[in-house]
């Protein structure tokens, strides 16, 4: 049970990265990266059941993290979108040489 | 005159005065309204050399450091600033306070725009060029060395000539990427003292006494060769000098000329030969040193010959007399030594008086190439005389400073590789081959062009620079013998330490065979 | 101060070790102090004039000299010049009777202050007094005197006259400290400082860009000759660790080997010092460009003092050269054909000061001829006495371009006053210069009564002797190469002077007029100099000859004045000489005694200048603007200088010239600094390697990120 | 039973997260993501971290997916959507980066789990505190400094949302 639930976890996790590396939309983006996240709770309670409490503890900071994380991305995103009038991240490229 | 030293406690103060009244007097230029600055940088440094003068009297000829001061600085690192003179240094630090002044009086009308920042530097660099030639701490003698360059990247960038990013860019990288290998070395000997002597210090007294194998003496060697080849500069390491003299302003070219090109060759003689002295000796380095050598006085004399800029030219012949020091040096002999200590000394003076005339030249006709002179003699006869004797001593005729150095240089090699010496004496031929036709094309031939007909023959101060320089070019031709004197002990020590330390391997040959 | 004043203030100084032999020198400094003082002077009063002719340029005329009052620049120097000079020859002169008078045997050394000094080397700024110094002391200061007496009159009106008298001055300075010096580094010092004199006196009229290039010339091929000089210096120094006379020829014989290689090396390098400054064949091509000087610099520098430095340097060092059998053979060989070769090339000059310089060169081949073969005595008698015909000869064509310069001058017409062609027929319009040059003519021809013969003679026997000893055949051979030299020179002088002075003139109707004899300033030194031509060859009748006809049976007074004078000097010298090699031989190589020999020379010398008299009244001489350049054949070859100077040129300063434009543009801006430049855009390419990477688009930068997180996880999991 | 149950809302996870890629327009995207969250809520539950499971629907569906949705529809994104997905060669490389990368972490993820049924401390500490009190225990006393610290993180994520979305004025 713990060993098929790390493998769905590491499943999840990587469709989360094909995820942000093929889609173009920056919300899309942004919500893979959520999944990502959830995949590594989901490896942190499935652990728990060996390791101990502060497993499930520790998940209970990443979701903090995530939800701070996905408020300040989307405002940056708004900010963005104001700007450029989309959220085509290959439009972003102000960084380019 | 010893006396009246003695009763104002010359010899504890003077060094010490001597390393930190420039910087003073770059507060002071700092502080001071714009068009002040000139004179007091001019009177400030002036009156540094009579203090300088007193050390001819109070130096007595003597092996060994005086007037040495140690005050711990870093104890943790074991580093102290510790100051001292003895016959090796004390000429340098005397033509650096010589030239200083010189040079900021050359600086007058030269120099038009950032005047406060121009003069504080030069008082700047006075200092770390005195720190270095006077400083006995190795971690001393590095931050002095990396000093000099700050100001000297600044003079020559800023005020300097078209090319003067490159040319500023490209001596600073050249120097700093040399030194650094140096502190490598630096830190190396720091544990190894710490090893072998227990406590590690920076000191020169404890670093020579620190026992190294032939191994690590070839590394060490050519690290601190390195940094200091840069700086002489030998042979293949030169490229930088003439770009860094053309575009240097006339003042910055002059202290450049005189005096740092003096601290790499004083490395060799201060640090390589006597820290590492079985290196020193070891047969396939003296061959290769002396070849560069003799390599760089024949390739600059060569080069110089057929450069279109004047100060391309000159710079290329001090890579010329620099051969001849590095010559001098590498025979490993008493006179070989005294040859080059004199040829740094007489070369600094010449080469920087032919750096001002040519300095004047510029303000004159704003142009440094040769072919837009011409029969200038016919309208500047004064300026013509002065830059003809300068020429002379600059090419080594006896009776004039320059053929001191250069003959007992070439005397000592002689002694003990007769070979490369017979072949830098044909360097005697082309510093006339690269001097003479200079001069004709400059000063003789016919007036063709009407704005050399303008040129206004020298002018008071100008004469107040070039007639200490003439006079000391000839005195010291006529009668080096003081000089001499204050030197030889030292030299004479430096030499059989050499020797003494040589392990009794075959490999070495037994010097003077 | 310890820069002990008061002995040179004193200019006593230590009489060193002449106490023995009673020979007290009379202020033996002042000699050389005086000309230097002269040189302060006149250069102080240069510089005030070239100031004043500055302005004048800069405001866009010409300084020209006023007719009227002279300005005070150029009247002083005519007395401070030629006054200091007659001074020191008046102080030599003294000096002179008190050496006659006491019996000499080793020099006296008189040490000022230390010069150079380490623990190995010390070397004082001494001066050294003994017979062959005073010998050259007398002949510098004496035709030196004459020669600036001579100039106050030549060089009156040129502007730049105090700056002429100053360079003049300091080469007398110069020339005695060679001369006097008593160690090798203080006669490089004289040796170098003629060098710089004669550089500045050739290139003296700067501002024509011949002359300079002419002082340029010297300079650099005098230095090539110095490298020799300082190579024998320190070969010197290490086996002696010394660099004095004195001890070095007292210690040689036994610490040097005879014949060794050591000695052998010395003596070849000093020998290629000697050719230099002595314009001997590798490198004598100065001498005939330094024509370009003024005439009086001409006779005095290129003639009569410092061209005879390098024979005074062989005669001084006499015991190596007597040690160095290949040395001397090599001195011997290359003046002998140094003779040959300068005299076929006078032969077809047609600028008079050309001719005389060849006929220098060719001189001094005899003088080195005479030294080679160990005649030490004869060679420095020819020297001496070649000093005084050379000095005239130079002085009188001097003389002649003077007034050919007035008569061109005052017509306006531009032709080449020292060209033989131009001139013609100024024997009645210029009779004292006229008959001194004669004299001169027949006292460097050889014939009897004259000095000539007695010096040349003398050579021409020893080098005929000499091939009795070792190397034989190769003293033979340049006895005869001799012999044939004396025959030409007879016949280009006679045809010089016929040129000059005989036959219709041609310089033009009107210009004639203006022809007339050289002022009394002139004229007196001439008259001087054919004197000492005529009687200075008795003062050393050789004793074979002295008592036949050629003594006139006994009645000369000083048979072999010289030899016994320079007797201790040479003695040295001669004992190894008959050590090794054994005495000259009685008969030349075809047989026949000196006298013998002697009477045919002279009568040969006569025969050719009367016959060439005869030949060339026949010549029809064009004038030199329709005479072209002679091209074809012989004549062109000699003329063209056998071609030398092209030679020198293509072999030498081409390829010098070249390699350095090489090293430059390609080994020093090309590979150095390239390497250089190239470790700059090396880093710079590898940033934009690295930057490649930043695409600004997002999902690269994750994709990247991915592979890394992959590659480390794979890393650790291994 | 519960491994059929796990199996099940397994694949529900799977299919929500591919759903997320390759979703047409972003609200299909955001509501496969509900359901994946879902899913694993349950997932949660059968791995006995009840509390949790309730606080990711609560918190993680419920709230961020919702500020999602709000921010899509501010946008107005969902309508005239041109799908970004093309689907080109480029694709093999992140592809094959993703698999590596599963290959790796399913390795060593599989290597740290254990056989199911073993008594994990977790069941103790439920008994012994209940299931909330049993993660309040340590959340209180051991991690209470990072507890503060999350505090005061999401009062800055607050602060700095609202200053970048704020209409410039």
């Amino acid at each position: 049970m713990i060993t098929d639930s790390l493998v769905l976890s590491a499943l999840l996790f990587v469709i989360g990265t094909l995820g942000v590396l093929i889609r173009r939309n920056a919300i899309i983006m942004f919500l893979c990266i959520e999944l990502m996240l959830n995949a590594v709770n989901l490896t942190f309670v499935a652990l728990s059941r060996l390791v101990g409490i502060d497993g499930q503890l520790f998940v209970f900071f990443v979701m903090t993290v995530a939800a701070a994380e996905a408020a300040v991305g989307l405002a940056i995103i708004i900010s963005i979108f104001r700007h450029y009038e989309t959220v085509d991240v290959q439009s972003f490229n102000l960084l380019k040489w | 005159m010893s006396a009246l030293l003695d009763v104002i406690g010359y010899e504890r103060w003077i060094l010490h005065a001597l390393v930190w009244l420039p910087l003073a007097g770059m507060g002071l230029v700092l502080w001071l309204p714009r068009e002040r600055a000139k004179h007091v940088a001019f009177w400030w440094s002036a009156a540094l050399f009579a203090l300088s003068l007193g050390l001819w009297w109070a130096f007595e000829a003597a092996p060994g450091f005086q007037m040495a001061s140690s005050h711990p600085w870093i104890p943790g690192w074991g580093v102290a600033y510790a100051l001292g003179v003895d016959g090796i240094s004390i000429f340098m630090v005397l033509l650096t306070t010589f030239t200083t002044p010189v040079a900021i009086l050359g600086s007058f009308n030269y120099i038009e725009k950032r005047e406060k920042a121009f003069y504080a530097l030069m008082l700047l660099l006075e200092t770390g060029v005195l720190g270095v030639f006077l400083s006995l701490d190795l971690f001393l003698f590095y931050v002095f060395f990396e000093l000099t360059l700050v100001p000297m990247y600044f003079i020559v960038g800023v005020w300097g000539g078209e090319r003067r990013i490159y040319a500023a860019v490209k001596f600073f990288l050249y120097t700093a990427l040399g030194s650094l290998l140096m502190l490598v070395a630096i830190l190396y000997l720091y544990f190894r003292a710490e090893e072998a002597l227990g406590a590690g210090s920076f000191h020169y007294a404890e670093l020579l006494r620190v026992p190294l194998t032939l191994q690590e003496q070839l590394w060490l060697f050519s690290a601190f060769a390195l940094a200091f080849a840069v700086k002489v500069p030998v042979f293949p390491l030169h490229t930088w000098l003439p770009d860094a003299h053309v575009e240097a302003p006339t003042p910055g070219s002059v202290i450049l000329a005189s005096v740092l090109l003096k601290m790499g060759t004083y490395g060799f003689v201060r640090f390589l030969l006597p820290l590492f002295p079985a290196a020193a000796q070891h047969p396939p380095v003296v061959t290769l040193m002396l070849a560069l050598g003799v390599v760089g006085i024949l390739y600059a004399a060569w080069v110089a010959a057929v450069q279109p800029d004047a100060k391309k030219l000159v710079a290329y012949t001090s890579v010329a007399h620099m051969g001849f020091v590095v010559l001098g040096i590498f025979a490993l002999t008493l006179n070989g030594l005294q040859g080059a200590l004199l040829v740094m000394v007489s070369h600094g003076i010449s080469t920087g008086a032919l750096f001002l005339l040519l300095g004047m030249l510029y303000e004159r006709r704003h142009t440094r190439l040769i072919e837009d002179f011409g029969g200038l003699a016919a309208v500047a006869p004064w300026l013509a005389t002065a830059f003809v004797i300068t020429a002379l001593a600059s090419i080594g005729l006896p009776g004039t400073s320059g053929f001191v150095g250069e003959f007992m240089a070439l005397l000592g090699a002689f002694e003990t590789h007769p070979w490369f010496a017979g072949v830098a004496t044909l360097g005697v031929i082309f510093a006339a081959y690269y001097m003479l036709p200079m001069v004709q094309r400059m000063f003789f031939n016919r007036l063709h062009e009407s704005a050399n007909r303008g040129v206004p023959d020298v002018s008071r101060r100008e004469i107040a620079m070039l007639a200490p320089m003439i006079a000391l070019m000839i005195w010291i031709g006529v009668h080096p013998a003081p000089l001499m004197r204050r030197m030889e002990p030292s030299v004479e020590s430096l030499v059989s330490h050499v020797e003494r330390s040589l392990p009794a391997a075959p490999s070495a040959p037994a010097v003077g065979d | 101060m310890s820069f002990p004043l008061g002995t040179v203030v004193a200019l006593e100084g230590a009489s060193g070790a002449a106490e023995a032999t009673g020979f007290e020198p009379f202020l033996p400094g002042l000699v050389v102090l005086l000309p230097l003082l002269g040189f302060l002077a006149n250069g102080a009063l240069a510089l005030a004039a070239g100031r004043r002719s500055a302005d004048a340029v800069r405001a866009g005329g010409e300084w020209h000299l006023p007719e009227t009052e002279r300005p005070l620049t150029h009247t002083w120097p005519s007395l401070i010049g030629p006054g200091v000079l007659l001074a020191a020859f008046a102080v030599t002169l003294v000096n002179f009777v008190r050496m006659w008078g006491a019996e000499l045997h080793e020099p006296v050394v008189i040490p000022y202050w230390t010069w150079l000094v380490t623990g190995t080397l010390e070397v004082a700024v001494a001066i050294q007094l003994d017979q062959l110094s005073m010998v050259m002391m007398l002949v510098v200061t004496g035709v030196g005197s004459l020669i600036h007496v001579f100039s106050v009159g030549y060089m009156r009106d040129d502007p730049g006259y105090p700056r002429y008298f100053t360079y003049l001055n300091l080469f007398v300075f110069f020339m005695l400290v060679l001369v006097m010096g008593a160690s090798f580094p203080v006669m490089f010092v004289g040796w170098e400082g003629v060098g710089l004199c004669s550089y500045l006196l050739i290139g003296f009229w700067f501002r024509d860009r011949e002359k300079a290039d002419a002082g340029k010339k010297a300079f650099i091929v005098n230095r090539i000759g110095d490298v020799g000089f300082l190579l024998a210096m320190f070969l010197l120094f290490t086996t002696f660790g010394t660099l004095d006379f004195v001890p070095i020829l007292e210690r040689a014989p036994e610490t040097l080997v005879y014949g060794g290689a050591l000695v052998s090396a010395v003596t070849l390098f000093l020998l290629l010092g000697a050719a230099g400054k002595s314009a001997q064949i590798p490198l004598y091509v100065w001498l005939p460009d330094a024509m370009a000087g003024p005439t009086p610099v001409s006779a005095l520098i290129h003639a009569a003092t410092m061209v005879t430095a390098g024979v005074y340097m062989v005669a001084r060092s006499s015991v190596l050269f007597a040690l160095a059998p290949a040395g001397s053979l090599a001195v011997a060989g290359i003046g002998a054909l140094t003779a040959l070769f300068a005299a076929t090339i006078a032969l077809t000059q047609y600028d008079i000061k050309k001719v005389l310089a060849y006929s220098t060169v060719s001189q001094l081949g005899y003088m080195f001829l005479g030294v080679g073969v160990g005649a030490y005595t004869a060679g420095i008698f020819h020297l001496m006495t070649h000093a005084f015909f050379k000095a005239l000869l130079f002085l009188g064509s001097g003389a002649v371009i003077h007034s050919m310069h007035h008569a061109l001058h005052r017509t306006g017409r531009h032709l080449d006053a020292q060209d033989m062609r131009n001139m013609g027929g100024l024997a009645r319009r210029m009779p004292v210069t006229w008959t001194t040059m004669w004299v001169g003519t027949l006292a460097i021809a050889g014939i009897w009564p004259l000095a000539g013969f007695f010096s040349k003679d003398e050579i021409i026997w020893y080098a005929g002797a000499a091939a009795g000893g070792p190397h034989a055949s190769w003293y033979a051979l340049f006895w005869m190469i001799a012999l044939a030299a004396a025959a030409l020179t007879a016949f280009y002088m006679t045809r010089m002077m016929l040129m000059t002075f005989h036959g219709g003139n041609r310089t033009g109707e009107e210009e004639a007029r203006h022809l007339h004899e050289a002022p009394l300033t002139m004229s007196v030194p001439l008259v001087l100099l054919a004197a000492f031509s005529v009687f200075g060859g008795w003062i050393n009748v050789p004793a074979a000859l002295h008592d036949g006809w050629v003594g006139l049976f006994g009645a000369l007074p000083m048979g072999e004045g010289l030899h016994h004078w320079l007797e201790p000097v040479v003695a040295a010298a001669s004992e190894v000489r008959a050590e090794h090699v054994g005495a000259f031989h009685e008969t030349a190589p075809l047989g026949g005694g000196e006298l013998a020999w002697a009477t045919f020379s002279t009568l040969l010398a006569a025969a050719v200048v009367a016959g060439t008299a005869a030949v060339a009244s026949r010549w029809r001489i064009a004038p030199a603007a329709e005479a072209g350049e002679p091209t074809g054949g012989l004549r062109g070859l000699l003329y063209r200088k056998w071609y030398v100077d092209e030679l020198y040129d293509h072999i030498i300063v081409r390829p010098v010239v070249a390699t350095s434009r090489f090293l430059w543009r390609v080994v020093d801006a090309g590979i150095v600094d390239g390497i250089v430049n190239a470790t700059g855009s090396v880093s710079r390419a590898f940033g934009l390697v690295g930057s490649v990477v930043q695409t600004g688009v997002l999902s690269t930068y994750a994709f990247v990120l991915t592979v890394g997180v992959v590659v480390v996880l794979a890393v650790m999991a291994l | 039973m519960s491994d059929v149950l796990f199996y099940m809302f397994a694949a529900l996870a799977l299919g929500g997260a591919m759903g997320v890629v390759a979703g047409r327009n972003p609200v299909a995207s955001l509501l496969s993501m509900v359901l994946s969250l879902g899913s694993t809520s349950v997932i949660f539950v059968l791995l006995e971290a009840h509390f949790l499971a309730a606080v990711q629907v609560i918190v993680y569906a419920g709230a961020i997916m919702v500020l999602f949705l709000f921010v899509i529809m501010l946008l107005n994104l969902g309508h005239d959507y041109r799908p970004d997905l093309r689907v080109t060669l480029w694709l093999i490389a992140p592809v094959a980066a993703a698999g590596a990368l599963f290959g790796i972490l399913s390795r060593g993820l599989r290597a740290a789990g254990a056989p199911a049924g073993t008594d994990s401390p977790v069941d103790a500490a439920v008994e012994e505190y209940g299931a909330i009190g049993a993660i309040a225990r340590p959340l209180y006393t051991e991690w209470v400094v990072p507890f503060e610290i999350t505090g005061i993180l999401l009062l800055v994520a607050i602060v700095g949302a609202l200053a970048l979305a704020k209409k410039r004025v």
